[in-house]
């Protein structure tokens, strides 16, 4: 492998190298880092950002952003618990007919009234989030315990949490499309040149909207697990998610920009981000920094600078790497 | 009479969507304050604009910083937690926390320089990230963001300050000819801003960059420093609006101050129709735009709309208003 | 009576357009415009910048929507409201400015919209073969797996060309394809134009190379402001014939010289201003000298590929050379970023005016003076006054067709951005001019008005370089010709020595006789 | 049975406070640390940052930790449920302090020891009682309220709006949120002085408000104490000392000061004590019959 190659290979991974790198660093600095236990529960907590970065990854990936995913999770939470009663199906479904819904909304608003995807989804943002606080009254609204609704979030699957098989397999559809199918072609050709796109005759409207109605989908998907996983609909919950969202993706190489992007990188972000926490946790076990919690916010913010120097670094020796098949 | 110039004599027809674009901000606006009139109780005294005007300040200098940077193609995330850094450094130094300083007036000006000047270098640090390393401005704000209120905390232990400075709470409680010293301060600013764009060479240089930077790089002009600075003045807004803050409230609070006000700005900015893509620019555009934002919380609290409602009906208006800002733009 | 009209049309005619109009923001960019084309025709398109040319094929795939008009297509009305269903509908387009996704690879700029599958999924490796196949058509050679923006522009043009053949299309519908291909290529693109004619493709063809057409195209429609003024078969109206109709008025002119470079006062010529030895950075340059006078033109010749663009970034100060030196003005010159190249007194008038040139939304003025600005201006203040006198002396000096000086830039067509570039350039008042295809999709009036102006200031003593792959701009243009291959520079002639063949062979087999020798 | 604490010289545990936004927040973590600090015991110390969500996950990390017991300050009432389950199930026993969880999903002395803290109902309540007595003819109500959905902020505005719609004389013309915070607060009740000049009383759900209301009320050339009742809830020292200043009327206690009790509890029931289902802290009420001989003893 010539030397270039390496680099632009290591820009795309580097995220990878970081992940591998803190995980290394917290299985030799504390005890049941790498315990069973640690690992399921950071996996079960995590799927939820999982699955909105993934929908943040594929907006965008557009050249686009969506503002509004964690007020959607939150209102698709509240959806889920008010219809758990109905059954964990049909709890499933209403909460992420509820993303849908503000996806759907998003979508017409960006494609439609072509209003910029900041400013549409930050709406929405608030909108959701209104919506959420009316329908649950200001509170937290209990799911059912009865309908199984709770399995979906607390339960095993061959020993490993139900949210995490469900964030694998998205990851999973996620991935064969980007690479496998046209829509995940568009996706990229969008937002690499959405003017040549439509030039060169791809529905470019359609993808867009796609892509936005995919997210809040998703987002969707995340407030079910929330209602599930904690037993309420959380109207006030999923500040900052896009945030966190937004950050995983382009640590994982992803250009704001769009038309560069890569669905795996985003879940190594995540990852690398969520177990950024947990370490945290466990260094305040150690009693180094736990006098003040407010070394944590800065300790995160240095340690994204870090981790987006380094991309930087990388990836400008290579060039933008591209997948060959 | 040349050619051009016969060309533009040809007048153009009357454009609903381009008098929209133009004015959709003043519209918008305009229509708000004739429903108050309409609808909302003691709405027109003046104890009302002075309400509107003085808790419209810190937006309005916040979104001058957050335009600029907006039109070389950028955005700042960290101002929320840079108006904490500057709300949290200045009561440390006149109230001679760090070292006592006898003088008041001595100690409240090397407060307000110290504290502006620090927002301003972590501003200067954006920009040197986003220069110097490429990296996208959203994230690389999105650092200061985290780290930013983290550093204000960790100055201020997290703790409240409290404090009765008259001379430094001047800027937020004080008048200047009967008009609050912040509001005077808010158009000051406005009006610096809104002649340096459009007269100056740097502001011509701002708008290019975010228009085609590989063509302004080509042209001459030296991207990175324009960036440097532009940063640099967004935190020094973030700074001075931060101090406005406490001084109003009498109180520094590191994990509250400027919370929330990245988004704030931005939609004021975008609301104010300037495009988030870059290359375009209108800081009168923003003040507008801040201003409409303003009333329309006005008008959502002063009518009683529960809060879980307010959200929904911002949302609406916000994209309302930028979606008439829009239509002349499509035509 | 119209529709009579139509209905004859149809019979004979795969695509006829009547009564077409368009105005942007009011403005008429085309005024009753009618276009007819074959079946199985070569159909050139061509018209002064800003015609309507680009409009008129915009408004035929739906891109644009029209105002007023008919379009008859294949025997039926057509209604496309996106490329996308003019595509569907057996329209292919290469649009004037390459609009392609610099970041995907070749193989998916090619196949994107018509992609390979294999169990519903995307079959790459067909893909990547058929991508392959179909530049193989036109001598291309590359890695189709990497991203476009690694490639050359006329790669990405052949690309571009590779991308709308690729479809089986009824229409192939060329806006401008040759403007950044030098003649080798040309040669290869009428090749397969002329296989797509056997196969009953028709083609149109958009091209401001008079000379070109006359060995491809079967009929001409010649527009003029927003009309269709005259339709003719190739064979009977002759270039006089169509530059008068594309300008609206008799010309007669002075015959024997392609170009307007007509003799130069070599007399004129200076000392030394820039001279460059053994400039290196990688595979694209390798080892390049030269140097150009006061008061001269000095030529790059060589194909695609050459270094020719790479060479002048270097000296301009966008990428640092690796090895080599240059003195320009008698002292040492390392030009660290283009503003150090700016303030010793050079311009550079990039190739690709799309992404390095023009700032889309900032008016005619203001993209003409963003070099200039900061001279005209007291203390950082513009002197708006100043400035207005020099842009509007350069709207009219290099004839720029906008609506005024406050018009957006991206409004223009695609010639007049390129004057205001120019306009950017000469408004600096340099020392030194790069000229990267100075003339590239400028029509021959203004072309030579072009040509004219370049001559005269170096005629006042502006030293400039001038890239440019049409052979004949060089030749007749050049005091000196330096030729680039595979990045190293292989000859160097003076104007009298610089004859086409010369040139040619240069081009295609010299080795450098210079390094050979100075080599241990 | 909740899961026993082993008797120990020094115990390693785990507080896994909610947020650290405010200065009552910051007081309670202070007096943790504090507490911890002198007992000599290992605290490891998390911070929810707003979110029930993450405080589950915080509270995993700790069980992952292998902590002996856990303080809690649930954020919610609801989404802690699981948090206290999973504690229970590594057979670790679980405090919760200042906010219970939901009754009917777990139940103290079975799934968590004890529940210490304030009634945040009552406290409403409280400031109703006192309101309806002393009001002197201010009958016309702005009510400042805190996060909207935050569970102090739904139980002070129920345990208040409740006495209030008993007595028929007392309107509450506008109740919106000021999120906790002073500079909210202080916006929002400048807006809601506006629109309602006839209002003569500002009940904030938290100190920080109702400072907050006071330089509004002054900004509007009226008299805090004087022409507008303020009553608020918390008690801190500055909220008090503006009772001795005759700017707010009355505040509710609500002590922050955890860190003894809480540790002396945990020591108890090591000890095989029985503890009662709920230890409700004896919050002081502060007007001006008292504020200034009390003053000092304010948090
Ligand atoms: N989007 C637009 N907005 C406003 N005016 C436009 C727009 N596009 C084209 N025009 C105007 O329409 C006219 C025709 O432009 P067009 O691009 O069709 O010319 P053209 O014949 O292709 O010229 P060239 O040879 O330079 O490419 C020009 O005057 C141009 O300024
Ligand atoms: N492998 C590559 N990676 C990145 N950029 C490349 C690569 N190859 C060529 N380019 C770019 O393509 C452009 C053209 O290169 P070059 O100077 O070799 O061409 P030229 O001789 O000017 O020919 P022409 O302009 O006619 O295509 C340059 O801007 C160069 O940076
Ligand atoms: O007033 C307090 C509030 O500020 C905090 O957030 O929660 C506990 C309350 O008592
Ligand atoms: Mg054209
Ligand atoms: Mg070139």
């Amino acid at each position: 492998m010539t030397r270039p190659r390496l680099i632009s290979l290591l820009g795309s991974y580097g995220v990878v190298l970081a992940l591998l790198l803190l995980v290394l660093f917290g299985w030799a600095r504390y005890d049941y880092f790498l315990g069973f236990f640690n690992i399921t529960s950071v996996l079960r907590y995590n799927s939820m950002f999982a699955l909105v970065a993934l929908g943040m990854c594929f907006v965008i990936m557009t050249g686009g952003i969506d503002l509004s995913v964690g007020s959607t999770a939150a209102l698709g939470s509240v959806v889920a618990a008010l219809a758990s009663p109905q059954g964990a199906w049909i709890g499933l479904g209403a909460g992420v007919g509820a993303g849908l819904c503000v996806g759907l909304i998003n979508a017409i608003l960006v494609t439609r009234l072509k209003i910029m995807p900041f400013v549409a989804t930050l709406a929405m943002m608030l909108a959701a989030s209104g919506t959420a606080l009316l329908l649950a009254d200001n509170q937290s609204v209990s799911v059912s315990y009865e309908s199984g609704f709770t399995s979906i979030g607390q339960d095993n699957f061959l020993g490993f949490p139900i949210p995490a098989w469900i964030a694998i397999m998205a990851y999973v559809v996620g991935w064969i499309v980007v690479n496998f199918t046209s829509t995940g072609r568009g996706v990229l050709a969008v937002g690499g040149n959405e003017d040549a796109t439509r030039l060169m005759g791809l529905p470019a409207d359609r993808i867009k909207f796609l892509v936005y109605l995919a997210s809040g989908g998703l987002a969707g998907l995340a407030g079910v697990i929330l209602a599930s996983q904690f037993g309420a609909g959380q109207p006030i919950e999923g500040v900052g998610w896009e945030l966190f969202a937004i950050a995983a993706v382009v640590v994982g190489g992803t250009l704001l920009t769009g038309g560069v992007g890569s669905v795996g990188a985003t879940l190594a972000g995540v990852l690398l981000l969520g177990i950024l926490f947990n370490v945290l946790n466990f260094e305040n076990g150690k009693g180094w920094i736990s006098l003040s919690a407010y070394w944590q916010s800065v300790i995160r913010g240095l340690f994204l600078l870090v981790v987006v120097i380094l991309q930087a670094k990388l990836s400008s020796r290579g060039s933008v790497a591209v997948r060959d098949y | 009479m040349t050619d051009t110039a016969r060309q533009q004599l040809i007048s153009r027809p009357f454009d609903p969507f381009d008098f929209m674009a133009r004015y959709g901000t003043l519209i918008a606006l305009a229509l708000l304050i004739l429903f108050n009139f309409a609808f909302t109780r003691n709405f027109a005294t003046m104890q009302t604009l002075n309400v509107n005007l003085t808790q419209v300040c810190t937006i309005v200098i916040v979104a001058i910083g957050m335009t600029l940077v907006i039109a070389t193609g950028g955005i700042d995330l960290s101002v929320g937690s840079l108006m904490a850094i500057s709300g949290a450094l200045a009561p440390m130094i006149f109230l001679g926390k760090i070292v006592p300083i006898d003088n008041v007036a001595l100690a409240v000006a090397a407060a307000m320089i110290i504290a502006v000047g620090v927002a301003g270098l972590f501003g200067l640090f954006n920009g040197w990230l986003i220069a110097r390393f490429r990296i996208q401005p959203i994230v690389a704000t999105l650092v200061l963001f985290i780290a930013g209120r983290g550093i204000a905390q960790v100055l201020t232990n997290g703790n409240l300050q409290t404090f009765r400075v008259p001379q430094f709470q001047w800027i937020g409680l004080g008048r200047l000819f009967g008009i609050p010293v912040q509001v005077v301060l808010m158009v000051l600013l406005v009006i610096a801003a809104a002649w340096m764009l459009k007269r100056t060479v740097f502001g011509r240089q701002i708008i290019a960059i975010g228009g085609n930077e590989r063509a302004a790089e080509l042209s001459g002009i030296a991207v990175s420093r324009v960036k440097l600075v532009v940063y640099t003045i967004s935190g020094l807004c973030a700074g001075i609006a931060g101090l406005v803050v406490i001084a109003i409230n009498s109180s520094s609070d590191a994990n509250l101050v400027g919370m929330g006000m990245e988004l704030d700005a931005i939609a004021a900015v975008a609301v104010g129709g300037t495009l988030l893509s870059g290359g375009k620019a209108t800081i009168i555009g923003t003040l507008l735009g801040a201003m409409t934002i303003q009333l329309v919380r006005y008008t959502l609290l002063a009518n009683g709309v529960p809060d879980a409602a307010a959200l929904v009906v911002k949302a609406g208006i916000i994209v309302l208003a930028v979606w008439i800002q829009q239509q002349g733009r499509r035509a | 009576m119209r529709s009579e009209l139509a209905f004859e049309m149809n019979t004979n005619s795969l695509l006829s357009m009547t009564g077409i109009d368009k105005r942007f923001a009011g403005i008429p960019a085309l005024a009753g415009a009618s276009f007819a084309v074959g079946r199985g025709e070569v159909h050139a398109l061509i018209g002064q910048n800003g015609a309507g040319k680009s409009t008129l094929i915009k408004v035929l795939t739906g891109y644009y929507k029209r105002d007023a008009g008919e379009v008859v297509f294949d025997g039926k009305p057509f209604e496309v409201s996106s490329p996308q269903q003019a595509q569907a509908s057996g329209i292919s387009t290469i649009y004037q400015e390459i609009n392609l996704v610099p970041y995907r690879s070749i193989t998916e700029n090619i196949c994107l919209g018509r992609e390979a599958r294999r169990y519903g999924l995307l079959d790459w490796k067909r893909m990547h073969q058929e991508a392959e196949a179909l530049l193989q058509r036109f001598n291309v050679r590359a890695d189709v797996r990497r991203p476009l923006m690694e490639f050359n522009t006329a790669t990405q043009q052949m690309v571009a060309i590779a991308r709308a053949i690729g479809f089986s299309a009824k229409l192939v519908i060329m806006d401008e394809p040759t403007s950044s291909l030098d003649e080798r290529e040309v040669a290869v693109l009428f090749n397969v134009i002329r296989q797509l004619k056997q196969e009953g493709v028709s083609v149109v063809f958009v091209s401001h190379k008079l000379d070109e057409l006359y060995e491809v195209c079967d009929r001409v429609t010649i527009m003029r402001d927003g009309r269709t003024v005259k339709t003719a078969a190739m064979n009977e109206i002759d270039k006089i014939g169509l530059v008068s109709a594309m300008l609206g008025r008799a010309i007669e002119r002075a015959e024997g010289h392609a170009t307007a470079f007509s003799d130069r006062d070599e007399k004129k010529i200076g000392k030394v201003l820039l001279s460059a030895e053994n400039l290196a950075i990688n595979q694209i340059v390798q080892d390049v000298s030269f140097n150009v006078r006061s008061g001269e033109i000095a030529g790059f010749a060589g194909l695609l590929g050459a270094g020719r663009t790479e060479t002048a970034r270097l000296v301009f100060g966008i990428d640092r050379p690796r090895a080599g030196t240059m003195i320009f003005n008698g002292q040492t010159f390392d030009p660290h970023k283009p503003s150090d190249a700016i303030a010793a007194g050079m311009g550079f008038c990039t190739e690709d005016r799309k992404s390095e040139g023009i700032v889309p939304d900032m008016s005619v003025a203001e993209n003409m003076m963003l070099a200039l600005m900061p001279k005209l201006s007291k203390s950082g203040v513009i002197d708006d006054k100043a400035q207005r006198d020099i842009v509007e002396r350069f709207i009219r000096q290099l004839g720029i067709k906008c609506s005024g000086p406050d018009q957006k830039v991206r409004e223009l067509s695609g010639g007049n951005q390129q004057k205001v570039l120019l306009g950017r350039w000469l408004a600096m008042n340099p020392r030194l001019l790069i000229l990267d295809e100075p003339t590239r999709g400028i029509d021959v009036g203004a072309k030579g008005e072009i040509q004219a102006l370049i001559k005269t200031l170096a005629d006042q003593g502006l030293a400039v370089l001038m890239i440019s792959s049409e052979l004949e701009e060089v030749i007749e243009g050049a005091d000196r010709v330096f030729v680039l291959r595979e990045g190293i520079s292989v000859a160097e002639f003076d104007r009298d020595e610089a004859t086409e063949d010369a040139v040619m062979s240069a081009m295609a087999h010299g080795s450098a006789p210079t390094i050979a020798e100075a080599a241990p | 049975d909740a899961p026993p604490l082993k008797k120990k010289d020094t115990y390693k545990v785990g507080f896994a406070q909610t947020e650290s936004n405010n200065p009552w927040r910051l007081a309670q973590t202070a007096s943790m640390q504090e507490e911890a600090k002198k007992r000599g015991w290992q605290l490891v110390y998390t911070d929810a940052a707003s979110s029930a969500a993450k405080q589950v996950a915080d509270v995993n990390s700790m069980i992952a930790q292998g902590v002996d017991l856990i303080f809690l300050a649930p954020r919610e009432e609801k989404p802690l449920i699981p948090a206290i389950k999973a504690a229970k199930n590594a057979g670790i026993p679980v405090i919760l302090l200042d906010r219970n969880v939901d009754a009917s999903l777990a139940k103290p002395g079975e799934d968590y020891v004890t529940f210490i803290g304030s009634n945040f109902i009552e406290e409403g309540q409280r400031v109703a009682d006192w309101l309806v007595k002393n009001a002197n003819g201010k009958t016309t109500i702005i009510e400042l309220e805190g996060t909207t959905g935050s569970s102090p902020a739904n139980d002070r505005k129920k345990g208040f709006d409740d006495v209030i719609a008993k007595n028929p004389d007392f309107k509450i013309v506008a109740s919106q949120t000021g999120d906790f915070a002073r500079d909210k607060g202080r916006q929002v009740a400048e807006t809601l002085l506006q629109a309602h000049p006839d209002a003569n009383v500002v009940y904030a759900h938290n100190d920080e408000m109702a400072m907050g209301a006071i330089s509004a009320i002054e900004a509007a050339g009226k008299v805090p104490g004087k022409d507008i009742l303020v009553l608020s809830i918390d008690g801190g020292k500055e909220a008090v000392q503006a009772v001795v200043d005759g700017k707010i009327a009355a505040v509710v206690e609500c002590n922050p000061r955890f860190g003894p009790k809480a540790f002396d509890t945990a020591i108890a029931y090591a000890a095989g004590e029985k503890i009662p289902d709920k230890i409700i802290n004896p919050d002081q009420f502060y007007d001006a019959s008292n504020a200034k001989e009390l003053l000092s003893t304010a948090y």
